[in-house]
């Protein structure tokens, strides 16, 4: 029919491209998986050695936690600091010029380079940095606190300061549609601002968090660069197994890594998207 | 003025932190970038100058900062303006029902959420494989797309979902055909929001790193020069960049929010009724 | 087409993709060269899949032998090479004096030569038909801040002494690394090696045990991956001691800040890098290549390099572009007898000053191994994922 | 009026899926009537303007316009023109533009369409508010400018779905008043959607009650409003009381009902004020809810509180028997 | 109803920044009245119920009930429930937990509080919907649901603000009835917000009608009605016409006019059938506009049409004199 078709025209660029740079690439790494490499090249075979290595190597399962902790810490973190400035924003601020601007102020950053935004922490964290100088010029310590860059403390402190953004935006938006006579008719039910908060804000500001959350999650769990920067190498991810992998050339065993990490992120945003109606909630 | 309870400013307190957390590490490299010339990465400062912004416009040892600043800036705006055209259609697509709307729609997400990696990774194999020649106007491009496109979706349907069918009804009633109804109708109304997915579109795409490592060929875009340089400069020329890239970002908001404020003014010129019993 | 149309892309690490090289050809030659600057893993990976992203490979030896079967690359024939003949032994033979020994790993003579214009395998001896130009190449050693360490530093095992805890570093470039990581467990006396630059399994397990216990115990700061991120670690006072290369102490000297390149009693580790062409380039643009090669030789550049701290592969060119003074000081290892200055114009050493090392004999002389790629490399790379993992 | 036909539906049916929002009507509208159509919520009348505006397709039937069958042309081309709930007024656009859009649609040239916008807002009296944005205009205003919208194309049918349901009571008389002008001005078919009654008896010369996806009456509003055919008619109507009598349902006007010194007992049960009446509800012996409608004089001569017994008594001549 | 008088505003006030929205209010509810507060958008309905409440704070003066000032009290310790106009029920809870909540606030254990939300929900009907989220229901049924959790704070004074303008008119008629009878069954406050006249005539015991942040007038709904102190009072109630003689103004009902063979002549500009009424406007020769309210008999003995010039006549003990 006349219309069906034009449906479909309209839909078909994006379609298109997801067919051909998300789709194809994805069959073409899950195909690699199992392909042979030598040094320079890679083969094609069907071949169960990239699965094999890979969970047989006790790194895999370390490097794997470690993705999950990062990922869990992070989005702990996030959903604090994210919830709180929300709320602060959305049920603090009166007027919505003062509401709109300080929005705006947080979001500023958000467009600008992330790579940048990484890298300005380190003269603030370094051994010599901002940080230490003040502290010691504090009293507060005799000697420089190594584990502010280069740790889990540096990884996890950038990737708060890039992703927080990601959690504000979607729970603001859910707490600025919030019929703020919701509030008062529980206020009017003698609720207290703490019970207000556990019994209405937070369950109607569900699908905003599980927004959040999908964002911070999978971009914690893709992420290499980050763990590579702020650990100063030293700490690895599965981002960083793969990137590596790729680095020397043995794509079979980063495809194999890939398709394992992939499964793992979309078996966790399916779960996340049983509690929540990404297109409604929009 | 009402009296605010206590937990205001404790709260206040909180955003003020966020705040600083956010801005105090750019506002350090700031700091930095007006290193003097024998100046290093870190602190203390070695003396106060303009050298490296001005180092900046210069060639540098390696690499080509303003080619990848040129090639980012078209590079965006070639997504920029695919994501706005591929997302509205898409959008008024999922409007209606259609075979294999749901499998669409879940490739976006997936799209959205799939490790950054893994499409640069897949890209550059296909590519590879077909003997095609990667670049970042092609696979680069194509790959960024991937993650902005899905996007600008998300963002079509917040809009859509809150936009009123019966404009739509209103103008076929009025004799538009399809066509006329979108370009007249539609589209202007919902051109606030395509500023935002343009706006999303570009700076995806300005500041996309993953996607565009493994796709990019032979020239680097800007975050890949900048990632290059990370490790390649050892001057605070880079902190001079990266405060010229925020300033960059606070003029193309500022640009916007001017235009907006332009506009409400302009609209205020007849005086309004709205909300009286007339 | 006319020769000012052409344009080379070239690519490699930051050491010697200069944009100040692409200057001077253009203004010598007239040609366009395209530099793109890539950290190893990057440069070896475009090198190996993406043919069509390059005219110009700058790529070190090591990576040659990775690259190289993959077809990418083309001989080429020493006969339209002007300065051949002069090209120091060490790419040719593998000898720096006739009676020098071979030092272990991937010697760029080993991976230098190939059949003939088609051949597959390295061939063992001059043939006529080169993977790479060789263009630069430089013995690496320890790193120090003497400023944080007051003492002498005399041994590679110095890296992990526990007294330096926390302010030590290696580089994550596999290849080089274990090289490094081999020097210092030899050092250590913990493993004698029968071939550094072809490792048994027992060997690598062995190595990674030692180091993954050293970087559990908080050994070191951080890894890196570029010789700016040395330089960055090591002026910023976060490591003290670390693998490093030439320039980047140099680097590190320019901003005033003490640093040693540090001569060790079990000798250096050293790479050497070069040109390599594209399979795909022919006719003008081929032509336009080997003419950069032969400028490339011709000295400018080997001034040039000389003057960051490197060596050139035919060091007679380069004397023509140094000042007595210079070539006294960079090449001889003798004092300088006025201000040297980097090439961009930083003062590095004040008349009275010697080089660390001394002279190219001295330096190139105590070479103790290359950057390798050995035949278990597959394996060892694993293992470095791990290490870096762990 | 003119005695020919003009809008007629023809075994007209609209489904959704399962639902039956529309099921098999059939009416002649009269050219140049003004139509109330009333019913309550979900009884299928937005469905039914829909399908004659051709924003909704027919499931079965036709729609016939001046002897035209029009139920698959476009909407433009079928003589209708419609105005909507909320005004759907283009917020992009100046009230001028806005009146003046379908003339842009046909590509007529900017001096020509704005003179015959400026005429429609003359008679809609906007003509100060031309360069406005619609947000910038009160709910009333909007409505005006909807409605020259709709009249620009000339239509030989206007439908308006709920058009007083966003403004304050105050305004809604007042902008009911001017909608029966115009019609009466220009002469043409109004057919006007909405579930308040006092808003159809008001203006209606025809009014169409629907239940259920059928019209259960159509006729002159005082003949409905007399004359209830059916039980619901009568109960939706408002004002009547539905008695059984001998086995079947009488209707009677609740101005009918007096109070009396002899007559059927009831307990009262309550008492509203109603400015010129009080409606008085009490129960009968027999359980049976009755309304009366009292001048207001009249019960407060003696008024009755509620849980007072009173005697009601009427003329059986204003009983009205209902259809079953 | 009692003597004693219950809940009293003392010279209250309310700005926001410039705006006075409501300006030195003084009165007193008395227990146990059905108080509408009625008034044209913006006059401070809302502003004066929602500080009533406690979701506004007083600018100036108090708020006294039971003798006790609780102008800053928090709305739960103030003996006041509110209702809101478009509910405000918690969208993630059943039909039993919104009633229940304040309940669950206090810390009362699940079979208690669930026990008090089922008799209120018995009271309002809506028993057997408990375990529905509001929006699986209908206006009507989410209203009683939101009056049943008002109402289960046992509050001495329940505030509605435009309970009823959310719902279509057939429902509104009868949720109204609703809530007068449970007003009755409760004995307690109700004051109800409104903007509509026949709406707060058919409810109010006592009606308030606000202008321009002040009261312009209080008293039963007939008093308010008949002797209206205004020409705002008179015009806004409807029904009423506005004359000016011998330089001052004059109310007359508009069902206290009649046709009669000699009289005041004047043209007709409208005729509204409204069911046992016919609403006939006639503009005098003067200029004045006329509304006559005729008995539907009356007038389609001999109906008129606009155009037409009648004789108008009316009892002059019917005028009645405004304020200046
Ligand atoms: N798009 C639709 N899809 C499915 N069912 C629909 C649709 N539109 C209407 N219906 C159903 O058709 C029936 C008639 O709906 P319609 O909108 O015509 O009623 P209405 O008389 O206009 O009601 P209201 O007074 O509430 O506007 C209802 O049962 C409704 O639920
Ligand atoms: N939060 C506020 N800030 C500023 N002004 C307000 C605010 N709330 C109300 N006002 C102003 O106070 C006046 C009274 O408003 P209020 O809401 O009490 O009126 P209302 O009688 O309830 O009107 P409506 O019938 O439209 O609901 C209005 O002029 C309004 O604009
Ligand atoms: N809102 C988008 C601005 C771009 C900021 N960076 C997000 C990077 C994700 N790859
Ligand atoms: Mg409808
Ligand atoms: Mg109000």
């Amino acid at each position: 029919m006349h219309r069906t078709l034009i449906t479909w025209l309209q839909a078909a660029p994006l379609a298109v491209i997801l067919l051909g740079f998300l789709v194809a690439p994805i069959i073409m790494i899950v195909i690699v998986s199992f392909w042979g490499a030598t040094e320079f090249s890679i083969y094609p075979d069907f071949q169960l050695e990239n699965y094999k290595f890979l969970f047989s190597s006790p790194v895999t399962y370390k490097v794997f936690f470690v993705t999950f902790k990062y990922a869990f810490i992070t989005w702990a973190l996030t959903l604090t600091i994210g919830f709180t400035v929300a709320y602060f924003l959305a049920f603090h601020i009166r007027s919505q010029t003062t509401q709109i601007a300080l929005f705006l102020l947080c979001t500023i950053p958000f467009w600008t380079s992330n790579i940048i935004r990484m890298i300005s922490w380190i003269p603030f964290l370094g051994r010599n940095g901002i940080a230490n100088q003040t502290l010691i010029s504090w009293g507060v310590i005799d000697a420089p606190l190594d584990w502010l860059l280069y740790s889990d403390f540096s990884v996890i402190l950038a990737f708060v300061h890039l992703y927080t953004l990601f959690m504000v935006v979607p729970i603001f938006n859910t707490m600025m549609r919030i019929d703020k006579s919701l509030l008062e008719a529980a206020r009017d039910a003698g609720a207290s601002g703490f019970q207000t908060l556990c019994h209405l804000i937070i369950p109607l500001t569900k699908p905003g968090i599980m927004i959040g959350s999908i964002f911070v999650l999978t971009l914690v769990m893709g992420d290499f660069i980050t763990v590579r920067f702020m650990s100063g190498s030293q700490k690895a991810n599965v981002g960083r197994l793969i990137s590596n992998d790729i680095a020397l050339l043995q794509y079979p065993s980063a495809a194999a890594t890939a398709v394992v990490l992939l499964c793992t992120v979309l078996i966790m945003i399916a779960i996340m998207l049983r509690f929540v109606n990404i297109r409604k909630e929009l | 003025m009402e009296k605010r309870p206590r937990s205001f400013y404790v709260l206040a307190s909180f955003f003020g932190l966020f705040i600083l957390f956010l801005y105090g590490p750019t506002l350090t490299i700031a700091i930095l970038s007006f290193q003097g010339p024998k100046g290093g990465l870190t602190f203390p400062m070695n003396g106060v100058s303009l050298h490296w912004f001005r180092d900046l416009f210069e060639q540098q040892a390696v690499g080509d900062i303003w080619g990848a600043f040129r090639r980012s800036l078209l590079l965006g705006f070639m997504v920029m303006i695919t994501t706005v055209v591929g997302s509205v259609m898409a959008g008024l697509a999922f409007r209606k029902r259609f075979a294999g709307s749901s499998v669409l729609f879940y490739l976006a997400i997936t799209s959205l959420v799939i490790p950054s990696i893994l499409i640069s990774l897949g890209v550059g194999l296909i590519f590879n494989q077909l003997g095609f020649r990667v670049h970042w106007a092609t696979s680069g491009f194509g790959s960024q797309l991937t993650w902005t496109l899905p996007f600008g979706l998300l963002i079509m349907f917040a809009v859509f979902n809150r936009f009123d069918k019966s404009y739509e009804e209103a103008a076929r009633d009025q004799g538009a055909s399809s066509w006329q109804t979108i370009r007249f109708v539609v589209v202007p109304i919902i051109a606030p929001s395509l500023i935002g997915v343009a706006l999303f579109g570009f700076t995806l795409s300005y500041d996309e790193f993953a996607r565009t490592l493994l796709t990019a060929g032979s020239y680097n875009t800007l975050p890949l020069e900048i990632f290059g340089m990370t490790t390649n400069v050892t001057t605070p020329v880079i902190y001079a960049l990266g405060t010229l890239t925020t300033l960059f970002s606070l003029g193309v908001i500022g640009f916007f929010l001017l235009t907006f404020w332009l506009i409400g003014k302009r609209r205020a010129r007849f005086g309004s009724d709205a909300g009286k019993g007339l | 087409q006319e020769i000012k149309d052409i344009t080379l892309r070239q690519f490699g690490t930051g050491v010697s993709n200069l944009n100040d090289v692409a200057n001077k050809v253009k203004e010598d030659l007239g040609f366009t060269l395209a530099m793109t600057a890539l950290d190893s893993d990057s440069v070896t990976q475009r090198a190996a899949t993406q043919p069509d992203s390059f005219d110009i490979a700058d790529i070190e030896y090591w990576i040659c032998k990775k690259v190289w079967p993959t077809g990418n690359l083309q001989a080429m024939d020493t006969s339209k090479i002007a300065n051949y003949d002069k090209i120091v032994g060490i790419f040719k033979s593998g000898k720096l004096t006739p009676e020098s020994e071979i030092a272990q790993g991937t010697a760029p003579h080993s991976v230098g030569f190939v059949d003939g214009p088609d051949g597959n395998s390295f061939a063992d001896e001059e043939t006529g038909w080169m993977t790479l130009i060789p263009t630069i190449y430089n013995a690496d050693t320890l790193g120090i801040r003497p400023d944080l360490i007051n003492r002498p530093i005399n041994n590679w095992s110095e890296l992990l002494n526990p007294e330096f805890k926390g302010k030590a570093s290696i580089l994550d470039i596999s290849s080089i690394g274990i090289m490094d990581m081999a020097m210092v467990c030899e050092s250590m006396g913990e493993i004698q090696y029968a071939d550094k630059g072809n490792m048994t399994r027992e060997e690598i397990d062995k190595t990674f045990a030692i180091f993954t216990e050293a970087k559990q115990n908080g050994q070191f700061r951080a890894f890196w991956k570029s010789f700016d991120e040395s330089v960055n670690l090591m002026a910023a006072g976060e490591v003290v001691i670390q693998s490093m290369w030439s320039p980047a102490i140099t680097a590190v000297k320019s901003r005033g800040i003490p640093c040693v390149y540090q001569p060790l009693e079990e000798g250096y580790r050293s790479w050497g890098g070069g040109i390599g062409l594209s399979k795909s380039l022919s006719g003008m643009e081929l032509d336009a290549a080997y003419e950069y090669i032969n400028w490339y030789l011709d000295g400018w550049v080997g001034g040039y390099l000389m003057r960051q701290g490197y060596y050139s592969a035919v060091p007679e060119t380069s004397k023509n572009h140094m000042s007595e003074n210079e070539w006294g000081y960079w090449f001889e290892g003798k004092q300088a007898t006025g201000d040297i200055t980097s090439p961009t114009g930083d003062v590095l050493a004040k008349a009275g000053e010697t080089r660390d090392g001394g002279s190219f004999y001295d330096r190139m002389g105590s070479v103790a191994c290359w950057n390798a790629v050995m035949d278990e490399n597959q394996y060892m790379v694993r293992k470095w994922n791990e290490f870096i993992a762990s | 009026m003119r005695t020919g036909y003009d809008l007629e539906l023809v075994h007209l049916t609209k489904r959704y899926g399962e639902t039956v929002a529309v099921r098999d009507l059939n009416h002649i509208f009269n050219a140049g009537s003004y139509v109330c159509l009333l019913g309550p919520s979900g009884c299928g009348k937005s469905s039914t303007l829909r399908m004659i505006a051709g924003h909704e397709s027919v499931s079965d039937g036709s729609i016939v316009l001046d002897g035209l069958d029009v139920s698959h042309l476009p909407p433009a081309k079928r003589g209708t023109a419609m105005m909507f709930q909320n005004y759907a007024l283009f917020p992009h656009l100046s009230v001028r533009d806005n009146v003046a859009f379908s003339l842009r649609m046909k590509g007529v040239d900017k001096p020509t369409r704005y003179g015959q916008a400026n005429e429609l807002l003359e008679l809609v009296d906007m003509s100060d508010y031309a360069d406005r944005l619609p947000d910038q205009l009160s709910g009333g205003q909007q409505q005006r400018v909807a409605l020259a919208r709709a009249l620009i194309t000339k239509p030989k049918v206007l439908l308006l779905d709920e058009p007083l349901s966003a403004l304050d009571p105050f305004l809604r008389v007042r902008m009911r008043a001017e909608l029966k002008r115009i019609q009466r001005e220009l002469g043409i078919t109004f057919i006007h959607v909405t579930h308040g009654q006092d808003e159809a008896l008001a203006l209606a010369d025809v009014m169409v009650v629907m239940n259920n996806a059928v019209i259960e009456q159509a006729g002159s509003a005082r003949d409905i409003f007399n004359a209830p055919r059916t039980e619901f008619v009568a109960r939706f109507m408002g004002g009547h009381n539905v008695i059984s009598l001998d086995g079947s349902k009488v209707a009677l006007r609740a101005d009918a009902v007096a109070m009396a010194d002899h007559g059927l007992s009831a307990t009262v049960t309550g008492v509203e004020f109603q400015g010129a009446h009080v409606a008085m509800t009490a129960t009968t012996e027999g359980g049976e809810e009755i309304l009366a409608l009292l001048p207001e004089e009249t019960f407060y001569h003696s008024p009755k509180n509620p849980g007072d017994v009173v005697s009601l008594a009427w003329d059986e001549g204003r009983l009205h028997r209902l259809q079953a």
